[in-house]
């Protein structure tokens, strides 16, 4: 199982977490192959939200390995690397809790996104020259499309903290993908949707992966989501992965079943 | 027991409720549902006087509340289970449910309601002792929904409960709803996402679109309608 | 060695003056996250309170320890009163304004205070009578401790542990730190934020006040701008010791306290104050919150 | 209702004099002398306290009142309806024309006024300065920065020491002033780093606090509290002039100053490194983790603001020909703390308003003499009050789209 | 001349007026140090009016603010001198003076301060229209240091100063002064923050010094909070100090722990008729007693309205030739000013508290 394939953009080996006494993750081995959509569900407190924050560099991990494979076809180590370095590497996340900006337009919001695939410095700012212009216009632009893409296109100006919730998570959506990543970790992005609007965030994330190419990381509690969404998924209860498999594989494991689904999975 | 006689209610100069009726009667079950942004969260803000109306009025018990502060309301016995699982995030969970119970004075009664919190949610007395804002989202929705129960409120106003909850607690969540209804017989207004579910408990239900209530019938006949299920039941 | 417990007992007085202020001023921080500049002020308003009743009751040949324990009442009332309407004046209006606005008013109130005071009594030093007598019994330490020394010390520690066990145990405190961590949560469980707010100020004006008195007699003069420094010296030692906390503020105002006694005795008083502030800078950098301070739970 | 209203508001008043008039009467009415065991009692003060209460409550009630019923237009991001008067002004066929209008008086200013007007202008200007480089680092970056008054000491210092032993001139100290400015900015920036808010607030006010008393003490450095006298004000290839001229000289350096620092504030603030303090000021892990190297983001924005002190310094050095310790205090950061907040955190305009405001209240105030600065507190609050945004609330730039590149795509 | 307001400064300074500036700090910390002189400088206008002016022209106060900040005071100085005030008294403190006297002098205008000690204000020549009424850090520092070592006969002495331009120039020149005699050493040089709470580990500093005397240069509330403290810690030394500590208000914050004390001041006679005038007219005026440096404040404003009307006119030269040339009898004696701009003729000496009231030693 700890074989790495050789399409593998992520893999994690053994990575443990504790928090004082608290052990949040213990030994969990983990990999997204490229183009695929993973998705990690578990009960709630089962450390799935602690995994994104081990592997995007917010904590890390007392203990075990992260491998990321970017765009150049180099893997690197990066345990223990800093958010923003993680980041600039490919690897974009969204937010459990919606961490917007909340005092910026939509639009500038995604346009932070930009941030690491752009390099307008000071002094190219204060005199801004016809580079600095271009690249200016072209962020402007590539995030105006972005926001097309996730359909906020007519709330560019607005404020972001003004947004009802479901836009403010496909905001955060449209952010994290203005950073050009090869893996795209999504945390809950579901909640707060209303059925028919989660459907139209799954043709979405569909529509994302083929556009952009990348492989996406999903936490979800909506297993209709899920399970028609992902290649595959991972399983995890108090911190283990306890499952993984295919959706069909794992929607019948009765470990599965006890843990997290229930009996009547009616979803 | 709570009514909405033609509220607007205004962020600024923007308009998020524009002329909303809403009855509850005792013991009752109500749900509002409607796409993000219709203006949901911001009519139960406007009942508890966190964002107050600026036309209309809200009655309690046919009592007017509208111009009460946030806390006289809760005083009255209407209790809210924020969007956003709102916490204290520097009080542990313990200290955070008895903070639900801030208003009540019979201590046997907090104590056995809190027995009964952690035989509903057994993660939440596991953590009792770790600080609320270091809690997992779900179990911070639980201790959200905990710390209303511990008010033993006449009315409960719940906001999109089932965020971010497992399957399996989502279930119990709605048991629970239809416990507490029956067993103390608390009024509740439920606000969902999850339009499938709630229409399932709930006596009545409301559709609102872009701050304007459009729908409102007995929950068997919305989930029957078509409009209904077209948009909100995702079918 | 007698040196070192001179220069202990000198920081340790020191350090409960600073204590004794910065207590009043931890509590209406940890509350309104408000660093009130104006603080200093009542406490400066405090101390006049008591001279104008001490001069009133010093005129009809009142024993020193009564005009003591009257003159600290009707301050602590007086204090209150100002810390009470100044938050109705200056910061109520400002509750859901930026976070800075509050800030400035609180500064615009300083100015405010020192020159009403200034234009209604004087520019000039006024002498404070000394209203701790000294007792007999403290008369062998007296190089180490006066007697005033050792009321500030006692007064600083009582309202200390009273302030906590009321900020722990009591109902006003349970809303008191609801209230400090989320305004709209704690309008949500029934908790009358403005009344809290309000008795927040008042309970650190008035100790505000017995500071004020109990400083102003041990120095024996005060005018209109003894506040600002005081104010200053109390809002370093509340954040060094974790803002917000109780336990802090006095620990604070203690160890600021004896690093200026010590700095004052091994090194230079000319630099007293820059070691105060790099033993500040340096331990905030390895305790982002102050000594007893709790690092905010942020969780991503 | 209005009269309603008015009679409420009457009623409220009359309480609030009441209570202000016994809150004061203390202090405002009993004098005591303990040594000569006097007491003065001064009772019409309590007569003026009453009717003067009275008064400030009912336009404190009334403007209360407007200032509610424009909604919740204190909420920090809910933009109130633009009155007219904004709008109009916003229309770049007025403001143009006006902007040059204004340009042209200020160019015109040291022939039409006296020296006294060009010189307290002078330090209008220089604060401009001072708060359009503060706001870098408070009102973009979030940082908020107590002792920002330290980096104007260094410049003053650099300039005055410099031309003291060197006798360097104006020119030549300018850049030295600007790079050690910045050189301390990012000295303090290290050790600041990891704190948040208001620890942050007294680090850097401890900062500045010892920056000034490390200038006051250490005598065989900087002459201690006796400063430093007869600083050459600037010259120009060797031309000195007279007190007069010296002062329109000067006016006009600090006039170009507060250009070029609009220009590259304003720059700033739109460019990729101004939106990436913004987003530093929102949520520093979320703006992390969008990509943006924190560390550095905080030390730029420290450096940046600075710098401009540290030009200024020298400036102000320059203008005054004497320093001394006694300009750096705490109360001077405050004092550009308040302009940039209560200007409007964030907005140029803002910023320049709250810069005239501050300044040069006080000295026309001086026709109240002893009175003017607790009017200057009390304008202070005021304003807070009834703005709290600050005057010109910033407005985030809507960037234009350029729809050709969008629809190709 | 080209200001358009200049009709204003006109009217003000019209030629049935005589303007005189009083600048200083009359807000702020400093506020207690400054407002006095205005007092003083009311009171003596008021007087001369009451008598029909100086030469028939009525005599104006125009205060100004400079909070004792250079840059405050260089726009105090710009705007005295815009409103065209023919004279000025002030500034208060050494620094504000240093930043304001080039624009007086710019502009030809006579500033007389009351309390401006730095050395060289007068001394080193640069500023031929400044007086004062007050004698400079030098001198005062060395007569401070010698009376302790020819009178009390001291040997070793903790020179405490405020870390201000005043208090530190004192005890500057204190120091010279001590070790240049080379007959006591100096123990310890230290200063204090103003405004401070508590003084007494610079007390115990001193106590465990072994120094047999304190020198300490500063105003009053400093002074006599570290003498309140040397005695609580039972030291019982001999405490020199300067002019900004005699004052009255030393000796009624300071109570009993005053009594004792040495500061070094201008001889102002027990039965100094127009002293007592001063005073009086203040408590009358003012309903208090004044505060630091009135006598010298209330000599400065005697002094130029003397010489203005001795010169017939505000002219520059005349008035300050006149100030040179003629004796005016003050609070501070019987003086004219030397040609560097110090007061002649008061003379200068020790006083010690005893029973509640500055007496002079000798
Ligand atoms: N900073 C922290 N300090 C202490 N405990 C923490 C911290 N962060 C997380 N935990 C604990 O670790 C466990 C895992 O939390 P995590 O947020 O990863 O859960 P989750 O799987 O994302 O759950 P949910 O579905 O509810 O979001 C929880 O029990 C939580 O209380
Ligand atoms: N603080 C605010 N300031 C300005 N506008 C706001 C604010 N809060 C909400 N709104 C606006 O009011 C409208 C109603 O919002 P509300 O939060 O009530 O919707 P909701 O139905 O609860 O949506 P969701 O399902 O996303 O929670 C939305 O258009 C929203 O943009
Ligand atoms: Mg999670
Ligand atoms: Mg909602």
């Amino acid at each position: 199982m700890s074989e790495t394939r050789r399409d593998a953009v992520l893999s994690v080996r053994n990575m443990s977490m504790n928090f004082g006494g608290l052990r949040a993750l213990s030994e969990v081995d983990f990999e997204v192959r490229k183009g695929e959509v993973v998705a990690l569900i578990g009960p709630n407190g089962a450390g799935k939200t602690t995994f994104f924050n081990c592997i995007t560099g917010i904590y890390a991990p007392t203990e075990g390995e992260v491998l990321a494979t970017a765009r150049d076809g180099k893997t690197r180590r990066i345990n223990g690397m800093r958010t923003n370095l993680v980041c600039e590497l490919g690897m974009a996340r969204t937010f459990q809790n919606i961490r917007l900006f909340a005092s910026m337009t939509a639009l500038e919001n995604v346009m932070i996104g930009r941030h690491c695939r752009t390099r307008e410095g000071l002094f190219g700012a204060i005199f801004r020259g016809p580079g600095t212009r271009r690249e200016e216009q072209e962020v402007v632009d590539k995030s105006y499309r972005l926001l097309q893409k996730v359909g906020l296109e007519n709330v560019a100006n607005e404020y972001a903290s003004n947004l009802p919730y479901g836009a403010q998570r496909r905001l955060e959506i449209a952010r994290a993908l203005a950073t050009e990543p090869f893996l795209l970790l999504l945390d809950e992005p579901a909640a707060g949707m209303n059925p028919q609007e989660t459907l139209e965030l799954k043709e979405m994330v569909i529509q994302i992966r083929h556009e952009f190419d990348v492989s996406v990381l999903l936490i979800e509690h909506d297993m209709k989501m899920v399970m028609s969404l992902s290649d595959r998924i991972y399983v995890m209860e108090y911190g283990r992965v306890i499952a993984t498999g295919t959706p069909a594989e794992v929607s019948a494991d009765p470990e599965v079943i006890r843990a997290y689904l229930g009996e009547e999975s009616d979803a | 027991m709570l009514e909405l006689k033609n509220i607007d209610t205004y962020y600024g100069n923007i308009q998020a409720l524009r002329d909303v009726n809403i009855t509850v009667r005792e013991g009752e079950i109500i749900t509002l549902i409607g796409a993000n942004g219709a203006g949901k969260t911001t009519t139960l803000m406007t009942i508890c006087g966190v964002v107050p109306a600026r036309n209309g009025e809200v009655l309690f018990q046919g009592k007017p509340i509208t111009r009460l502060s946030a806390d006289k309301i809760v005083r009255m016995g209407i209790c809210q289970v924020p969007e956003g699982r709102l916490i204290f995030p520097d009080l542990t969970v313990r200290e955070n449910l008895d903070m639900g119970a801030f208003l009540r004075d019979d201590k046997s009664g907090v104590d056995s309601d809190l027995e009964q919190v952690f035989t509903l949610f057994p993660i939440l007395k596991e953590r009792r002792r770790q600080l609320g804002g270091t809690l997992s989202g779900g179990e911070q929705q639980m201790l959200a929904i905990s710390r209303a129960l511990m008010a033993r409120p006449k009315v409960l106003l719940l906001d999109e409960p089932s965020l971010g909850l497992a399957p399996l607690i989502i279930r119990q969540i709605f048991d629970i709803i239809k416990q507490i209804n029956r067993e103390s017989n608390t009024t509740i207004f439920l606000v969902e996402q999850n339009a499938n579910q709630a229409l399932k408990v709930a006596n009545r239900g409301y559709v609102m679109e872009n701050g304007r209530i459009t729908l409102e019938d007995a929950c068997d006949k919305l989930l029957a309608n078509d409009a209904v299920k077209k948009a909100y039941l995702g079918l | 060695m007698e040196y070192f417990l001179q220069l202990f007992f000198s920081g340790l007085s020191k350090g409960s003056v600073y204590a004794l202020i910065a207590l009043g001023y931890t509590m209406v921080y940890g509350i309104i996250e408000l660093i009130n500049f104006a603080h200093g002020e009542i406490y400066m308003i405090g101390a006049f309170t008591g001279l104008i009743v001490a001069g009133l009751l010093t005129a009809l040949g009142w024993p020193v320890l009564a005009i003591l324990a009257i003159a600290i009442v009707v301050a602590m009332f007086y204090s209150g009163a100002y810390g009470y309407t100044v938050e109705k004046i200056a910061y109520k209006p400002l509750r859901n304004a930026p976070r800075l606005a509050p800030l400035i008013s609180a500064i615009g109130m300083s100015i405010f205070l020192q020159n009403y005071v200034m234009l209604a009594q004087t520019p000039d030093f006024l002498p404070f009578p000394n209203l701790v007598p000294d007792f007999a019994f403290m008369q062998p330490f007296k190089s180490f401790l006066g007697t005033s020394d050792l009321f500030i010390i006692v007064a600083s520690i009582v309202v200390m542990a009273a302030l906590n066990l009321f900020i722990k145990f009591t109902r006003m405190g349970k809303a008191m730190r609801a209230t400090a961590q989320n305004r709209k949560m704690a309008l949500l469980v029934g908790v009358n934020v403005d009344h809290v707010i309000s008795m927040t100020f008042i309970i650190g004006s008035s100790l505000a006040a017995v500071g004020g008195v109990l400083i102003a007699s041990h120095m024996g003069q005060i005018n209109f701008y003894i506040g600002f420094i005081a104010g200053l010296k109390a809002f370093t030692a509340a954040v060094l010791g974790g803002i917000g906390s109780i336990p802090g503020a006095m620990l604070g105002g203690l160890v600021l306290g004896w690093t200026e006694s010590f700095a004052t005795g091994y090194v230079s008083s000319d630099y007293e104050d820059v070691f105060a502030f790099l033993l500040l800078v340096l331990i905030l950098i390895f305790r982002p919150a102050g000594l007893l301070g709790k690092q905010r739970a942020q969780k991503v | 209702m209005a009269a309603e209203s008015f009679v409420k508001n009457l009623k409220k008043s009359a309480v609030a004099a009441l209570w202000l008039s016994f809150l004061t009467m203390p202090i405002m009415v009993i004098r005591v002398d303990t040594v000569e065991k006097t007491i003065a009692w001064r009772w019409m003060h309590l007569v003026w306290m009453l009717v003067g209460s009275f008064v400030f409550a009912l336009a404190w009630h009334f403007l209360m009142d407007r200032r509610d019923r424009g909604g919740a237009a204190t909420d920090a991001n809910v933009e109130p309806t633009p009155s007219r008067f904004a709008v109009w002004l916003a229309n770049p066929r007025v403001n143009r024309p006006l902007m040059a209008l204004g340009l042209l008086f200020a160019t015109a200013f040291p022939f039409l006024f006296s020296v006294y007007q060009t010189n307290i202008l002078i330090s209008a200007l220089i604060y401009v300065v001072l708060g359009l480089g503060l706001n870098i680092t408070v009102g973009l970056a979030g940082l908020l920065d107590l002792g920002y008054v330290a980096f104007y000491a260094v410049g003053a210092y650099a300039y005055a020491l410099l031309n003291h032993h060197f006798h360097l001139g104006f020119w030549a100290v300018l850049p030295v002033g600007g790079i050690l400015g910045a050189f301390f900015g990012i000295l303090l920036g290290f050790p600041v780093l990891r704190l948040r808010g208001d620890y942050l607030a007294i680090v850097t006010l401890g900062f500045g606090e010892i920056v000034r008393l490390v200038l006051q003490n250490w005598d065989a450095f900087s002459f201690g509290p006796s400063g430093v006298s007869n600083i050459d004000r600037p010259g120009f290839f060797g031309i000195t002039y007279s007190v007069d001229q010296a002062t329109t000289y000067i006016y006009y350096l600090a006039l170009l100053g507060v250009l070029l620092a609009i220009f590259v504030s304003g720059r700033l603030k739109d460019s990729r490194v101004g939106r990436a303090w913004l987003a530093l000021r929102e949520d520093e892990i979320a703006c992390q983790a969008m990509g943006i190297d924190n560390t550095k983001a905080k030390l730029l924005a420290f450096a940046m603001g600075a710098t401009f002190a540290g030009f200024m310094g020298v400036v102000f050095a320059a203008k005054t020909t004497y320093i001394n310790p006694a300009s750096f205090t705490f109360m001077e950061s405050a004092m550009i703390l308040a302009i940039v907040v209560l200007g409007g955190m964030g907005s140029i305009p803002g910023v320049i308003l709250g810069a005239f405001l501050l300044m040069l209240l006080p000295e026309y105030m001086r026709a109240f003499s002893q009175y003017r600065m607790l009017l200057f507190g009390a304008t202070m609050i005021l304003v807070m009050v009834f703005r709290p945004q600050g005057l010109i609330r910033a407005r985030r730039k809507i960037y234009k789209v350029n729809i050709n590149t969008v629809d190709k795509a | 001349g080209k200001k358009d307001e200049d009709k204003n400064a006109n009217a003000t300074a019209s030629s049935d007026k005589i303007v005189i500036g009083v600048a200083g700090a009359h807000s702020g910390d400093l506020a207690s140090y400054g407002l006095p002189t205005l007092n003083a400088a009311k009171l003596v206008a008021k007087d001369l009016n009451a008598k029909g002016g100086i030469n028939g022209k009525q005599v104006v106060i125009e205060p100004m603010d400079d909070q004792c900040k250079p840059e405050l005071a260089t726009n105090a100085a710009t705007k005295l001198v815009s409103e065209k005030v023919n004279l000025v008294i002030g500034h208060i403190c050494s620094g504000a003076t240093k930043a304001a006297l080039p624009i007086y002098k710019d502009a030809k205008i006579i500033v007389i301060s009351p309390s401006a000690t730095s050395t060289e204000l007068t001394q080193n020549g640069e500023y031929p229209n400044f007086f004062r009424t007050i004698s400079y850090d030098l001198v005062q520092g060395k007569a401070g240091a010698e009376f302790a070592v020819s009178t009390l006969h001291v040997k070793k002495v903790a020179i405490i100063h405020d870390k201000g331009d005043y208090g530190k120039g004192f005890a500057e020149s204190a120091k010279k002064a001590l070790e240049d005699g080379k007959v006591a050493q100096v123990a310890m040089f230290e200063g204090v923050t103003p405004g401070g709470v508590d003084y007494s580990a610079v007390v115990q500093k001193i106590k465990n010094s072994g120094a047999d005397c304190v020198l300490f240069g500063g105003y009053h509330p400093e002074a006599s909070k570290i003498i309140i403290q040397m005695h609580q810690k039972g030291l019982m030394i001999p405490f020199v100090s300067d002019d900004g500590v005699k004052d009255d208000t030393f000796i009624k914050t300071a109570g009993k722990d005053a009594e004792g004390v040495y500061a070094t001041g201008p001889q102002i006679l027990a039965d100094n008729a127009i002293y007592k005038k001063a005073f009086a007219d203040h408590k009358k005026e003012f309903g208090t007693e004044p505060g630091a440096f009135f006598p010298q404040a209330y000599a400065a404003a005697l002094a130029l309205t003397n010489a203005v009307a001795k010169a017939g006119s505000t002219d520059f030269d005349k008035v300050a030739a006149a100030l040179r040339s003629e004796y005016v009898e003050t609070p501070v004696g019987k003086i004219k000013f030397d040609a560097k701009g110090d007061a002649e003729g008061a003379s200068f000496s020790v006083y010690q508290v005893k029973s509640g009231k500055y007496e002079l030693v000798k």
